[in-house]
């Protein structure tokens, strides 16, 4: 744990001292990727970098987004620890049968005899008047892909620390950054130490148990503070694998529980957070875990993106209509 | 809106294109010898549409700066493609536009607030697509190229007198999808011209860390696909490229490939801060090889250009730019329940509570 | 609703004839893909088309899955209905971009002005004894995405009017073929008529609900006629959309559930099941809605494929931890 | 296993390859006049890794039959390629395989049962894939293409004398991961060399629907790419070229793209059925181009090899199938908890619970 900075700074520019950090201790680590040399990255968050580091290990590639997680996983083979950018969410999807077929399972194909110490950063999520393709969130179809680490920071000092672990984790991290927190501020400083695949509590309560993750941090915080019931916050910060005890210890007590993401309700990942927890503190529960998600619709035109994500309205309706009346006293609750 | 009939022009065909790229006018706009260069009345309405497209799309950037517009990517300087290339369309057939290419859609005819709709972001898209044979505007690179190629085929197969043109950026012909659209156009003998606009830039990288081949036409030879290098801030030559390799595909002799060398005169969006990446100097070079100016000084040596008719064609622009800046101050009407209705045929019931949600 | 055959056959068979049919009821619909032509596809199911139909509708292409779904999206552009084959599951990722980022979402884009009548057939799924790659269930990736149809059948003839209603419907469909079924054989009538987006019970019962889904249904139905207590089995048939009546009618009368499917827990299908129907029923139910799935790994190995698989063992058990004895009576059960 | 050296080949380095495939030794085994020929000693080498290769490959089909193997891809006919382009290789060089290369495994050294493992199906991968540096046989088509330039790109930077070898199908080559591998290869002037090992069809689809360039080695064109066209049956011709692009990769000089023509002699797998789409005279007139019968007369005139040598060789072959064939009828352990163990370097809280469940 070395504490490095205590003035406020933005996500991005945590994340920009993630990697320049993790390039200066170990130069095994190399950073590339469409615009992320000269120009610093469209979100500036490898601003710099390649002045510093050099063009060989901080590079642009050509446009080909199966070309740059393909040459990464070659490049891990061969004992280096490749951290690329996919410049938008949508831009991902290119790369989706080198991320499925390879990156999540050569280590498995292996038994262990490769690993793919590679890290994919993917900006995403909406609320910044991006037109289409620009505010995907396709965190569920990582997820749902054994073999690949899911995390995703909610705070500055989070995206510091969790980069940081990414990066010196074996496995390889589909790595998501809520573009509409780039420039979101906080002070506590900038450590190690974090470890990849655990959630927390970034705010107690006793009613009700709120579940979010990465650019719904910070609704789900102002939620709690609205609501006139004691709101848990739990922030978790590793969607694969998912930290059941931390979640299900909330949920145990509070007996109430609602998930919030952008992304689709369908199948998005608070489907598996409903699934998981009510299996786990089923006579637990006295409503069914509520989510507050995104539509089952393609991401909206800018203008009308506000009907779509999840605010502190839904949040504190899905609240409501927790069954606070008509609690059913369960026998080993 | 079907183009002014030229004399069919017919350019060399081959696998290997020429070392330097084809021209018919020089820089300083005077026609090279022995090129047989489109009739007058075509490089007017060329011109005219060019003055016009350029006028829009310093309107458009403007609409950003007053909000108007959340982004826009511009075309400046590279208007000798999106016009002239457009103008060698016949009316059936198909434009694949990129999102660089609002310019092209103007010059085809699409309503210019239709096609800002994406951009101010009321919606993907403004216009209808079967109104003007011009497909969406496509953002996610190269994908469009394999649409352009599917429609072509269909289109063969219906035995209809149709081309698809579309438009790919020197970046996008490093994906993947640009590689397979180009063998399936060469193995389908599809009619299908694919124009790369190379404006030297894929938003900051440079075209020397894009491909390491003498050009990017020469990605030609490797489907058997007849590829040409061509000026593109030479409005004739576009044309008549363009034109020659529409005809071509018509007459069955399948798809073209050609290479345009222009130039993206501005940063990539008004977003996008080009200092970090170009010298001035290398802009200053290419505000030098205008495309307007070329033609202007052409078409007046011919004085088929006055200063009237100038004048005349300035006004028609400034009127465009009025009513287009006019019409954009006018808050869109947005409906929420829109992005419930479409997105299947039918909506399901789900989308049909979930839509309660929000337009309750 | 035209009866067509009544001697057994394989759902291979089915599947060709339904190709057959469309292709001489509507010519405006193509057939391609790698090996679909003069071979009649690697598991036969194309088998005599191109000669009976010819080259220009029945062809093979070179291999290129993103250019076949791209290619095919342009032809429905231009009123065309054409109807893909992705040999495999896992060889549908290389054209993930085209179906995630267009085809589903083309209609939306146009506000309906361009429909996308395309189904993409992908067989899927194990128990074939295929080596690696060639067992993937990737259902969830595209039951996740809005603007898609994911469709899958369970037996001979309702593969036939599945696929018939597939290839009739206006919407893109992604059209999931159990591999292991394709030599399973009934003698139901060949019909059209049934609906894209129904679940069916296959076999009615009253203690609990389970729910299954192409290549599980049989074993499903095995696992019902072996257990002691009365099963109803529902087949699905229809991932996206749910039919939630048809399930969540079954659950309120049961009280239990259980889901059944070969891909990983983690963000399966199953999860959203769970999800939905506990969102839905859970004042009728007596015991989490439990997932019967395979596990959160990369597909194994054929010699291992048997310790993955959903079998009547793992089925029968997960009804049998339903909490039978514990019942809790709920106030409005 | 290094190989045995010869005087460094140079051959043409262009970016059009020759219109004709170069050959060393004609069909019948006679030296082309003027060609500079490997020396004995490493042909020799190579046609008793021939031998012991097709030994092996008609044993697996055979072990098909047994129930032995899930499945096997014969490689009969393609010896040169699969031996010939191996024997070119330095101990620290990489190869990249397709599924289709067991043969070319068993040239590297690879333990013949850990090389069948996956087809065996007892696990994805029987070998360990540093002990020769092989990577594992890549089943998704082309994507092994990108991993190998990534293998060269990281060997450059860390100062490696490594080359990779990638072998990619014919059919392989239509795939986008085949366009990107060749463009950040060229880029990086990665060492690299690409083996596109043409034998006429994929699975079903004969070469004319693949592509209709003049030749698939024209696809390096378009990337700035070497490139080259060689007798794919001819072990000289391959040792030859694919010697003298790692040694010019090695030197600095960047990727080759090497097609060879040869022939699938069997059907795609031992499920599939060749005489759906392929005439019995084209495999005929195939097999008298035979690779091994082709070195054979040319060593032979050479007296080289000699009737004792040969049957020494065929003993060793016939021995090492033998060994082979025993080896794989006993049953391999399974170990149903190593499904759990590698998914994650440490396996997770909830890999534990379900492998529990198994292991019980
Ligand atoms: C698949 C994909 N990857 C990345 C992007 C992000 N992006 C938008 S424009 C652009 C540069 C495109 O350059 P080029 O193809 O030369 O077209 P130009 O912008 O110069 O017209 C990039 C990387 C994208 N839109 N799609
Ligand atoms: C991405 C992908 N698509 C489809 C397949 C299914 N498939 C396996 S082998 C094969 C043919 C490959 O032909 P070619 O590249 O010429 O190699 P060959 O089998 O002739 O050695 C196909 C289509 C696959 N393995 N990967
Ligand atoms: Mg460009
Ligand atoms: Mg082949």
């Amino acid at each position: 744990m070395t504490a490095i900075a205590a003035e406020p700074v933005t996500m991005a520019r945590a994340l920009n001292r993630a990697l320049a950090d993790a390039l200066a201790a170990d130069d095994r680590v190399l950073v590339f990727g469409e615009d992320v040399g000269t120009l610093g990255g469209v979100f500036r968050v490898t601003d710099g970098l390649a002045a510093r580091f050099g063009e060989a290990r901080v590079f642009d590639t050509p446009l080909a987004e199966a070309g740059i997680v393909g040459t990464a996983i070659g490049m891990a083979m061969n004992g280096l620890r490749p951290v690329v950018e996919m410049q938008f969410d949508a831009f991902a999807y290119p790369a989706f049968e080198q991320i499925t077929s390879h990156l999540a399972k050569l280590h498995n194909r292996t038994r262990g005899r490769m690993e793919l110490p590679v890290v994919v950063r993917i900006p995403y999520g909406g609320g910044i008047g991006g037109v289409e393709h620009h505010s995907d969130s396709s965190e569920a179809y990582f997820a749902h892909t054994p073999g690949l680490r899911v995390v995703t920071p909610g705070t500055p000092s989070d995206a510091y620390s969790l980069l940081r672990a990414a990066i010196e984790c074996p496995d390889p991290v589909i790595f998501f950054e809520p573009k509409r927190l780039y420039w979101a501020k906080d002070a506590s400083p900038l450590t190690t130490g974090t470890p990849l695949d655990t959630a927390v509590v970034r705010r107690a309560g006793s009613d009700v148990t709120l579940i979010a993750y990465g650019p719904t941090v910070p609704t789900a915080l102002e939620s709690a503070a609205a609501a006139d019931v004691s709101v848990e916050v739990i922030d978790l910060r590793s969607l694969a694998p998912f930290d059941d005890a931390t979640v299900c210890a909330s949920v145990r007590r509070t007996g109430r529980a609602v998930v919030v993401h952008e992304a689709p309700a369908f199948l998005g990942y608070g489907a598996e957070v409903a699934a998981r927890v009510t299996e786990q503190c089923f006579h637990y529960l006295h409503a069914p875990v509520a989510r507050v998600t995104g539509f089952d619709i393609p991401y909206p035109p800018p203008m009308l993106e506000e009907h779509h994500l999840p605010n502190v309205d839904r949040i504190l309706d899905a609240i409501e209509r927790l069954q606070w009346d008509d609690t059913v006293v369960l026998p080993d609750a | 809106m079907s183009t002014v009939a030229t004399p069919r022009q017919k350019l060399s065909r081959n696998l290997l294109p020429d070392a330097e790229p084809l021209q018919l006018l020089t820089a300083s706009g005077e026609a090279v010898p022995g090129g047989h260069l489109p009739d007058d009345r075509v490089l007017l309405d060329v011109y005219r549409r060019m003055v016009i497209g350029r006028r829009f799309d310093a309107q458009a950037t403007a609409l950003t700066k007053q909000g108007r517009l959340a982004v826009y990517p511009s075309s400046h300087g590279q208007e000798a493609c999106e016009v002239a290339a457009v103008a060698a369309l016949q009316a059936q057939d198909w434009l694949f536009p990129t999102y660089r290419d609002c310019v092209a859609l103007v010059a085809r005819g699409v309503d210019p607030v239709e096609t800002l709709s994406l951009l101010r972001g009321d919606w993907h898209l403004g216009y209808d697509p079967h109104a003007h044979h011009v497909a969406p505007q496509c953002t996610p690179l190269a994908t469009n190229t394999l649409h352009a190629v599917g429609l072509a085929r269909a289109a063969a197969i219906k035995g209809e007198d149709t081309v698809a043109l579309v438009f790919v950026g020197d970046g996008a012909t490093s994906e993947g999808d640009t590689h397979e659209a180009l063998n399936f156009a060469a193995l389908w003998r599809a009619p299908v011209v694919f124009l790369v606009q190379n404006n030297g830039y894929a938003i900051s990288v440079p075209l020397s860390k894009q491909s390491a081949a003498p050009s990017l036409a020469h990605k030609g030879v490797g489907y058997g696909v007849t590829s040409m290098l061509i000026d593109g801030n030479d409005p004739a030559m576009v044309y008549t490229a363009t034109q020659s390799a529409l005809e071509a595909a018509r007459a069955g002799e399948g798809p073209t490939l050609i290479e345009a060398r222009t130039y993206r005169i501005e940063a990539h969006t008004n977003a996008d801060d080009a200092t970090r990446y170009r010298s001035e100097d290398e802009v200053l070079s290419w505000l030098a090889r205008d495309p307007i100016d070329r033609l202007d000084r052409y078409l007046s040596a011919r004085s088929v250009l006055d200063t009237g008719a100038r004048a005349r064609i300035v006004e028609e622009a400034e009127a465009f730019a009025a009513s287009l800046r006019d019409r954009m101050n006018a808050d869109p009407t947005l409906d929420p329940a829109a992005l419930f209705q479409h997105v299947y045929a039918t909506p399901t019931p789900a989308l049909r509570r979930q839509a309660a949600k929000v337009t309750q």
